[in-house]
């Protein structure tokens, strides 16, 4: 059934990428473990670990955990800082023709602003606004659960950068349509949707939280039905591109939130079980849109809203 | 998978891996999806979701098979232990750091295993009598019962002095006791001395955390150095996802996966897990 | 290891229910179904598919779909309305004696307070609301999205009905607190957390959403964390009693949602697999509390929480 | 579980159940959990979550043995059709409402199954044949590879009309071509008349469902009685999730898993699947 090679390159930004299955933030590191076994200039693009202006340490206790269908991870940002990223990890990065895409994280506008400055004129390809942070100046809420806080950072960072800025939501508000429009107005070029849904797990016979945080991100396959019924909203919403996150595993889930609307996807958890996930998926998607008779993404994007 | 044998409880895998067989030493573990290959053909099977990780028992580059030996604890290990003998299972590995080149060492080594810390210490042995390096291996359990693995350690030749908690099997205690008085006094009849009291020159522990933690106490007093191997959840095994650490002596946190799972003790804080 | 049998009876608004295993609403319709399998009576409570005041035909198109660890459902409330249940189902339900929870819905505020008023001195243990249907007069927004529009419907049916009055939390919010909150200050006797978690699921072969619906209520074992963690985020913030519901499938799943501060629980998904599950759990958390030394369910209430 | 045959696509499973066959009906269903029960011994599996309905093939009381014939599509089929031979599933059933009692109805009745439609018309065609009603079956499908339970129906003795889309067996054709010739002219060569112009008075049918919706209509123009079985998604497969339902004509929904799966024609509205 197969027909000629789908073509698996979609513009972007004002820039071409390989294909449209990216990896997730967190779940990728800076790529070094990943060298061994796959070409990291094919994959995509790579959203490296949430990046700070200081060093992070993360969280103490256990910090991931299986569930059913998903995992918990509670690892608190752990990170170098950007001046590590930019001295010790882009460098390298560079010399793989890796396509990088920054995903930064604070706890006040200010840290976000001095992260994005940082890397402007480096040649990332974009930027990714975890604003899933916890919020200290407002009380400790993320940035993403109010539009008035998430176009607040948005804007901040929009003044700060030329890079391309894009936006990664929590799923954890009850309107993310109001908070995708608000970020849009606030200047994201695209938004990645969703984050980790808030969950927690107790081990029943120590009798307590088995996260050391209490509380951590949910992702994989359990989550995907949320995800992409966010990325269905949002798209429909915004007239930025949509990049579809959470739960993906295969090609075909890759086409489930291409249909819904996303114009990439990111694969995060995936790449824990296969660590050359970015790609199977990629190779899949291109093997149904073969089957299927769609001949480019561009065919994909939206199809089944109809 | 050549072969899979187990009581419904410890079981026994020994799988066809030449390339892991040829590359692992003792003390790394391998990533095993416990659904076959078969059940995954595009997308991966979600229950469980995660890989388990599973220490080296034997490792045989020549016939390029490894052994893991593994106790149903869960769901992970409950659908392992369901896959037929010939299957096909999907592996990560080796993986981390092993223990330290027995070569390199000084002194009598002490192999200190406990449960299901003690088939790691079978690959150990192995080394070690490869090594001829003065050994001797203290393995410990609940019960006779759960010495699995022990057989394998006794079989690199080493002395094995085993303790279980209700005098099951060998003395009644615990491996701290036996470990304490080898550090005191020297082992008694170890590898090619017999009567000599040999002094500790060094330990290598793989067990319950509680049980590193008095290994490494023990040790640290008598100024002998300690190698623990420890265990934590993880979410990939390779060092990507952070999920899996230790806390590091002085600061920050190391990755079991890849920084570990074998530590020199004095590098971690033990008993957080 | 197992000690004497242990007590699984609870006392919750002023009444003893015989187990804490609850069968969910909507995943047990009026028991009928059920009485096949097991004794009725033997059920903690059963909570009954939502009734309206009148009869509700539900929604056209596929109305289920599985996902991955879990089940997307736009049934539509399809259901006989409030005077059917009271002349057929409830004299059937006395009959064989089962303990009975109504769960209530409606489009508008007056819509729920008619069908709290018609089950004012028939003896069925509690009303249940649901709040996470459309809100007609606020614009289509589930009454359960807001804290205005939660309590406002808590506190019409408050004054409507002298039965125990639980409300069911939506869990698709950005601040399940400040609605638990506001219902609890609204007069509720117990909080149902939560209900389904809004999703969807695209069928890639033909192009377009699996459900009529286009959005459904994800429900079964993939929903779990983020059901633990509302019910731990709201049984520290509320005095009165909360009912665990998501994903719970085992004895040892009831236990975490206990352990978590829990005062029973409902399952839902699981009798779809096993028909006998509200029994089968109950004997499974007997045999989990028997083997940890829990001689009775409120020595298992929160205990988690350290 | 007796006995599981398959090429991987199209299997057999034969099951030791003598309550469901003592019970069933040609028509009913049961839900199998494709996770056998080895594998749950107290949490349910999730990998898939839900039971999956498949139509009885063949049900011999007699043996208390039970045959479904499926097709592998998705991930249940899958992992169902990895289960081996010996293994214990876990299944509720006979679900549903049957065909109606062949002794019931008059005329000849024509047996109309399109791919994995043909299963269950052979169950039905046993208990026609058993009946000494009148019957001739027309079976469908893609390729000559998709008539399983073709040979069930066949072993029933009733005349069997054959056709497949790439005429790769029997003529090549849709099945309402030969209903809608029967319908006009009579079934020639029915059980027991050869030679007479049998007229039709009774059609049953399963299949896709624009097939179904096909037959009914040609049915209703021809004033002769139709039974169709019908598929839907299940979240439980007894009456409890109303996740299963098809338009009632006149208003309203029916249940696919209680108040069918086999509907007179004339109750449903079809062409929703
Ligand atoms: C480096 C390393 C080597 C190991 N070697 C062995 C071995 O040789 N033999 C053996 O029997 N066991 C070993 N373990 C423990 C083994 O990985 C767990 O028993 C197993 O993962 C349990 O999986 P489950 O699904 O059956 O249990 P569940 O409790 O259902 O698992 C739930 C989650 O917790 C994790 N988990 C549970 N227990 C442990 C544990 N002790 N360590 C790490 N993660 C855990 C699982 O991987 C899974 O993600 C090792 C662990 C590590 C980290
Ligand atoms: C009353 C009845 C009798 C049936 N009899 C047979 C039979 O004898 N032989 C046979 O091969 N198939 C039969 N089917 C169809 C069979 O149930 C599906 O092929 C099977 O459920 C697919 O499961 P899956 O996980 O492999 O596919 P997936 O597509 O991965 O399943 C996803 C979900 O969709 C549901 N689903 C998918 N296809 C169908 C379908 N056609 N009908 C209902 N639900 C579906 C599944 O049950 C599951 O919940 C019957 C269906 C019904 C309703
Ligand atoms: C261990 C782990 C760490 C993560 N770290 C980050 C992060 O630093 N920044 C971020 O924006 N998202 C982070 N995420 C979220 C993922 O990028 C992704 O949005 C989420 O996991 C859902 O996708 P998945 O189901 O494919 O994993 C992390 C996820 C996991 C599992
Ligand atoms: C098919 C179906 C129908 C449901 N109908 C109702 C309903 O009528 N009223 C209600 O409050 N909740 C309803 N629910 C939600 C359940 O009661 C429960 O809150 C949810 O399914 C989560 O629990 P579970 O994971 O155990 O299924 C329904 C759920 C399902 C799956
Ligand atoms: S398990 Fe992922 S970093 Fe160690
Ligand atoms: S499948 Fe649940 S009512 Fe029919």
């Amino acid at each position: 059934m197969a027909s000629d090679q789908p073509d698996l390159a979609v513009q972007l930004f004002g820039r071409t990428f390989r294909t449209p299955v990216w990896a997730a933030s967190g779940c990728f590191g800076y790529g070094r473990e990943f060298a061994g076994v796959l070409d990291l200039s094919r994959v995509g693009a790579i959203c490296v670990k949430g990046t700070s202006i200081e060093p992070w340490t993360g969280n103490p206790g256990i910090r991931v955990v299986e569930t059913p269908g998903g995992m918990l991870n509670a690892i608190g940002l752990q990170n170098p800082g950007v001046d590590h990223f930019l001295t010790v990890d882009w460098p390298w990065l560079q010399e793989q023709g890796a396509t990088v895409i920054v995903n930064i994280v604070g706890r006040t506008v200010e840290e976000y602003v001095a992260v994005a400055r940082r890397l402007e004129g480096t040649g990332v390809a974009a930027v990714e606004l975890n604003i899933s942070c916890p919020n200290v100046k407002e009380g400790g809420m993320a940035f993403g659960t109010t539009p008035g806080s998430a176009a607040a950072v948005t804007a901040a960072v929009r003044k700060a950068t030329t890079l391309p800025l894009i936006v990664k939501l929590s799923p954890n508000v009850a309107d993310v349509v109001a908070i995708a429009r608000a970020v849009e107005d606030a200047g994201a070029d695209g938004l990645s949707v969703i984050n980790t849904l808030q969950g927690m797990s107790i081990d029943i016979r120590r009798g307590r939280p088995h996260l050391g945080n209490v509380f951590g991100g949910l992702s994989g396959p359990a989550i995907k039905p949320v995800a992409l019924r966010m990325v269905w909203q949002v798209a429909g919403a915004v007239k930025v591109p949509v990049i579809g996150v959470g739960g993906i595993m295969s090609g075909e889930d890759a086409a489930e939130f291409l249909m819904a609307g996303a114009s990439a996807v990111q694969v995060g958890t995936a790449c824990f079980i296969d660590p050359r996930a970015p790609l199977t998926i990629a190779e899949e998607l291109a093997r149904f849109m073969g089957e299927h008779g769609f001949r480019n993404v561009r065919a994909l994007v939206g199809a089944a809203r109809g | 998978m050549l072969a899979h044998e187990g009581d419904g409880e410890i079981c026994r895998l020994t799988l066809h891996a030449p390339e892991i067989a040829r590359r692992a030493a003792p003390g790394q573990f391998v990533q095993v999806h416990p659904v076959p290959v078969a059940l995954r053909p595009s997308a991966p099977a979600i229950d469980p979701l995660l890989r388990r990780p599973f220490s080296l028992c034997e490792i045989r580059p020549e016939e390029g098979e490894i052994t893991l030996i593994y106790r149903v604890v869960g769901r992970g290990t409950r659908v392992l232990s369901s896959v037929p003998a010939g299957a096909e299972l999907d592996l990560l590995g080796p993986l981390g750091r092993s223990f330290p080149d027995p070569r390199a060492g000084r002194g009598l080594l002490v192999l200190v295993g406990g449960g299901l810390g003690i088939p790691p210490m079978a690959a150990a042995a192995r080394w070690a009598a490869q090594a001829r390096r003065d050994a001797v291996a203290i393995l410990g359990a609940r019960t006779a019962r759960y010495l699995a693995g022990a057989r394998e350690v006794a079989a690199s030749g080493m002395p094995v002095v085993t303790v279980t908690d209700d005098g099951s099997a060998g003395q009644q205690g615990i491996v701290t006791e036996p470990l304490d008085r080898m550090l005191r006094h020297g082992a008694a009849a170890a590898a090619g001395r017999p009567g000599a009291a040999n002094p500790v020159g060094e330990v290598w522990a793989c067990g319950p955390e509680p049980m590193l933690a008095a290994v490494k106490e023990l040790c640290t007093a008598a100024g002998v150095p300690c190698f623990v191997s420890v265990e934590r959840f993880m979410g990939c095994g390779f060092g990507a996802c952070l999920g899996c650490t230790v806390p590091r002596a002085g600061g920050g946190y190391l990755k079991t996966c890849q920084d570990g799972p074998v530590f020199p003790a004095e590098e971690v804080v033990l008993g957080g897990f």
